[in-house]
């Protein structure tokens, strides 16, 4: 009998995600021009003016991102969950929260990094400076994996209801305002010659803190959420 | 031949599980011991489902007790310990039947002298190991999950309608697995409709109903 | 197992007795209420003078300020039932918590209608993205984040577990929001028009304030009292004391 | 009196302002009062249906 | 007792169905008539429900000729006349048994005679009509869809493994179903794993493999 | 042997949409509070400067209002589809094209009705000028229809996919973009005092023309999904 060792076993759901992602890939390529979609609208919707779009580009890119994840959240665990396969997870002789620590990182890298890759064009169209491309990278850096840590626990509760995301919009928006508020404040520092390390700093030390807890939340939310 | 003596694997006293406060099944009380198999039986919605989910440790007690190996009922006792086959299967659709394995001994380790191939050809699916579970039959759907049983080591099954969609070569398949993990010291909760026909002696019957 | 908690209160915990309990005590909570209201109205509309400066408008202050406090006082109350409910697995608990947020999510809501409806006078503006009003906006959708979570949940335990977690998740955010919003507005030059100093309120409008403050809380009481009776015929449906209550009231006509 | 009504001109903000309250807290007392009487109407429906299950049971089983 | 010389409600000349252009099953040659029932056999994989969705109209004809009463094999000329069960049961699950049976109805008409009321207690769902879907087990689900035959007006039954998830009292039931339908001029096709023992008569045979 | 009659059909469908809609009425006020968060992440990601939202107010409304409705149309036809439903329906002895027609009006009073009720309130809470509201809600009251109609031909074409609704969004926004500058272009000329009666019309021109083609492209594009 070969034991399972924990090291495997992250390998393995962390293979396994990443695996998937790319057996439909063309998904991974939607989030990415969801945000493009969304991006070109609003030049539609207000007028081409540079300066105004100049203006608003770093909002418009942080929130296009932030939606974007937001559609792509509500998968996370969804197809686990219909095949039984998530059950079969939970009773797996492993710690769960280490589990789900691999499957949100396979998410993140499925979901955000390529959001972060096209980020830059997003804001050029909208003619956001070139120096303050380095920030907002920064920020998008910091801010996204955040988002799918926080939104992994809050997808985790809504695991054992047929809800749609909207649910999940509701309950996501009140966690992510402080870490819009930091990343657009870090942005508009940056876009006005202010200092913005602060921001980013204070979203780093939530980010570390985020990367302990929000595994650990998780497991513990699926668990309720499964038991019914 | 069963050891009554000995401690029971898995012992139910006064069980019952509550839906909204009502219960699900009756209060039940059964032991299993290592080399038992048990069938549940009772008539459709009487509760057959909910009581191996609640074994399987996804739902949580009611009322009663519940013990394994004689000590209490948690997680880490009976860690690797069981495995649970319900209505869902557990099979990503996207993969094939090997990758599936694959993924499944990574979470529990596999039992020596096995491999997924090797256990793809004994349930039945030699020439599909590599094609996605999306384009099996239900049957063939249903043979690629029961290869986890053969793969993992586990000491408690808990089959949930493990007939269901197959056909005879299939039963007869599921019956012989039963048989040689029962021979081989391990334990089994099945619930079926159809006749088990059970060459290792007459399993112990767990009835839903009164 | 919860040995240390005193008898009383665990008999408390009980569901049939917590129902009659709150059945005899909530008549008095909500005549008590409708008293200290009406006293504060009283007070507030016609005995306390006009403000110099904002004239009659600021009468609104008597339900404005008591609702923003209660909005965040019944957070506090859902967060603390959430966690004894999640550690203890305590009914009564759950059934407090998930109707807490509602009555909560009222107070928050007139808080911001009778606030916007106070700004259009005083600031020429029924919203702003101020700092005050946007958290309040936030602790709404808290709140409803909570509510929805709780109701979609075909098992009612379970959804109060889940959203009770959310609940103590919320809490953790409703600091972080407040700080967070300040540091947020502060960056722009976003000024409130804050004209009523606390200490510049005189006598005469405090206390129909503070009678108010008190009306709100025993309101609460009596109001949760009704929801968590409601809520336990609802959870404890199996039981034969529900049983009983429903065959005792049955209408004739209906099939009993 | 209509002095009273007409308060000090701002009578569009402030009585809307207490007719909010008001109504609000109305409908958040009324609701658990309906909920209860919805409930127990439930309740006994599901009682007769219980009774209605019993009666299928005690009906010979097929089972053996 | 089968009137061959009839017209055939359903015939089939070398039928198949192409999935990347290569047979699913082998071509079939069958007819039915009213008042006939036929068993699809074949292993697990075979195709049998394959068969089933193409003979409803959900897939379309790869090679051969399907006819229907003699004529082409198009939807205005059946309309009515079939009635599908497959393995998703086509309930809404936050609808109790009683409006889904409605919603059928609406759709198709119904039996002169029948009601829902009357067709569920003859399930077996007295108790449960005004119950969500989604709170009843498996084979109570399976029980709710079977309903609907008995409920709405058609000819023939295209019945995929109606017998899985149900005890031995929802086989019975089953079997009394079809012969009731089959006594009363209908005609149906029916997929399933298990023996069927059927009373009116044996059932025509159609093999998947070979 | 009661014979089924179209109206009843009709009525029987869209009665069990409207029915299912309501059992779920959670779902409904989803959209609506998507809808408002999105519309409170803007003044977040922008700063609170009243005379900036007050210039985006109209577009921002209307990309918002998009979006949630875009997000519900992904529910369209799911569920119907996973529980075996929609095979019913298309193998009911009913005109296909009229009983999808149904489920699309089911859709829009779900989904767009309750959006355009809440529009005023997130217009007001962006400082739109009371005088374009009118404006706004006609344009709304012409673009909405238009969007579910095309989405239920696409959510029809993608149904025997396993994509997500990004998918949907990527092949529904190009066809928006129209309707969107149409729409976009009403508000901005009546907050500018300009003329805004031209783009209405040519709104509901459009309108009138999908209408009578959709539901039919629906049924169509619904037979080739599930043929696989
Ligand atoms: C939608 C608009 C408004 C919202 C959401 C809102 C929200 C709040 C909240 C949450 C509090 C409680 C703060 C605390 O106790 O920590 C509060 C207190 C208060 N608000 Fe408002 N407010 C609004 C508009 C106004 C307006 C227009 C005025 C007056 C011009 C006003 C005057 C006050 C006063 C005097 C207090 C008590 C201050 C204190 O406790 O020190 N509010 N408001
Ligand atoms: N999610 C649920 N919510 C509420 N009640 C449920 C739920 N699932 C099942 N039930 C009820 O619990 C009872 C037992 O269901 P269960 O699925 O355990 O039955 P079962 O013995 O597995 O039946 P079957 O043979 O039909 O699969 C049934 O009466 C059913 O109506
Ligand atoms: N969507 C699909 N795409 C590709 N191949 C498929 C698909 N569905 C089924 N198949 C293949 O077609 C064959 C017939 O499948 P079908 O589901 O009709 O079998 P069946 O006779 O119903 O089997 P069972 O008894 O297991 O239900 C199988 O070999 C299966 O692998
Ligand atoms: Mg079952
Ligand atoms: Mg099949």
């Amino acid at each position: 009998m070969n034991q399972a060792s924990l090291p495997r076993a992250c390998a393995e759901v962390l293979r396994r995600d990443l695996t998937l992602a790319w057996r439909r890939r063309g998904d991974i390529a939607m989030p990415v021009l969801y945000a493009l979609i969304v991006a070109t609208l609003f030049p539609f919707a207000l007028g081409p003016e540079d300066a105004l779009l100049q203006r608003i580009a770093g909002g418009v890119v942080l929130v296009t991102v932030l939606l974007a994840m937001l559609l792509a959240l509500d998968a996370m665990f969804r197809s686990d969950i219909e095949d039984g396969s998530l059950e079969q997870l939970v009773l797996a002789p492993q710690p769960l929260a280490l589990m789900l620590a691999m499957k949100i990182l396979a998410h993140w890298l499925t979901t955000a990094l390529p959001l972060i890759v096209v980020a830059p064009l997003l804001a050029g169209m909208l003619h956001l400076p070139l120096a303050v491309m380095g920030v907002l990278l920064l920020a998008l850096l910091m801010a996204t994996p955040m988002l799918s840590l926080l939104g992994a626990v809050l997808v985790a509760l809504t695991a054992g209801t047929r809800r749609s995301g909207m649910l999940l919009a509701l309950m996501l928006l009140p966690l992510c305002v402080p870490v819009v508020i930091f990343a657009a404040g870090a942005v508009a520092a940056a876009q006005q010659g202010l200092p913005w390390v602060a921001p980013i700093a204070w979203l780093g030390a939530a980010l570390a803190l985020a990367l302990v807890l929000a595994p650990l939340a998780c497991a513990a939310a699926l668990r309720i959420a499964l038991d019914a | 031949m069963t050891p009554t003596d000995a401690i029971p694997l898995l012992q139910a006293r006064g069980l019952s599980f509550l839906r909204a406060d009502e219960p699900v099944f009756g209060p039940l009380d059964f032991a299993l011991h290592a080399g038992e198999l048990a069938l549940v039986e009772g008539d459709n919605g009487s509760g057959k489902t909910t009581l191996l989910r609640l074994l399987a440790g996804l739902l949580h007690v009611g009322e009663g007790e519940l013990r394994w190996r004689g000590r209490g009922w948690n997680r880490d006792e009976r860690a690797g310990d069981v495995l649970f086959l319900g209505h869902q299967l557990g099979l990503k659709m996207d993969m094939s039947p090997r990758e599936n394995l694959r993924i499944a001994a990574g979470l529990h380790g596999t039992r020596s002298g096995r491999t997924a191939a090797s256990v793809l050809i004994q349930v039945g699916l030699a020439g599909y190991e590599d094609e996605p579970v999306r384009r099996l039959s239900a049957g063939q759907k249903k043979r690629a999950a029961l290869a986890r049983l053969l793969l993992l080591p586990a000491v408690l099954w808990l089959l949930d309608e493990p007939y269901a969609n197959l056909d005879r070569a299939g039963i007869a398949l599921v019956n012989q697995l039963l048989e040689e993990h029962i021979a081989g010291g391990g334990a089994a909760l099945v619930t079926s409709h159809g006749a088990v026909s059970f060459h290792g002696g007459e399993p112990k019957r767990i009835r839903m109903h009164g | 197992m919860s040995k240390w908690i005193p008898l009383w209160l665990h008999k408390l915990g009980s569901p049939p007795i917590f129902y009659r309990f709150a059945g005899t005590l909530r008549p008095w909570f909500l005549g008590l209420a409708l008293v200290a209201g009406a006293v504060a109205l009283y007070g507030g509309l016609a005995l306390a003078p006009a403000d110099y400066q904002q004239g009659d408008a600021y009468r609104i202050i008597f339900i404005h300020v008591p609702s923003a406090w209660m909005g965040l006082f019944i957070y506090g109350v859902m967060a603390v039932a959430s966690f004894v409910a999640l550690v203890w697995r305590i009914k009564l608990a759950e059934a407090v918590a998930m109707e807490s947020a509602p009555i909560g999510a009222a107070f928050t809501f007139i808080t911001l209608v009778t606030g916007s409806l106070w700004g259009k006078p005083m600031w020429g503006t029924w919203w702003t993205w101020d700092a005050r009003l946007t958290s309040e906006l936030v602790l709404l959708f808290l709140y409803l984040g909570v509510i929805g979570l709780y109701h979609a949940f075909e098992d009612r335990r379970q959804g109060a577990r889940a959203a009770a977690f959310l609940a103590i998740i919320g809490i953790i955010n409703v600091p972080i929001v407040h700080f967070s919003v300040n540091w947020w507005n502060t960056l722009h030059q976003g000024s409130t028009v804050r004209i009523l100093g606390p200490s510049k309120i005189s006598a005469s409008m405090l206390w129909p304030l503070l009678t108010m403050m008190v009306a709100t809380k025993l309101y609460y009481v009596a109001s949760l009292f009704g929801r968590v009776r409601a809520d336990l015929l609802e959870l404890e449906s199996g039981k034969d004391w529900v049983r009983r209550i429903a065959t005792e009231n049955s209408v004739p006509g209906e099939q009993a | 009196m209509s002095h009273f009504f007409a308060m000090g001109g701002y009578a569009a903000y402030v009585w809307p302002a207490y007719a909010v309250f008001f109504i609000v807290l109305l409908a958040d007392f009324v609701s658990p009062l309906l909920r209860r009487r919805r409930n127990l109407r439930e309740l006994r429906a599901r009682l007769a249906r219980q009774t209605a299950r019993q009666h299928r049971s005690a009906t010979p089983a097929v089972n053996s």
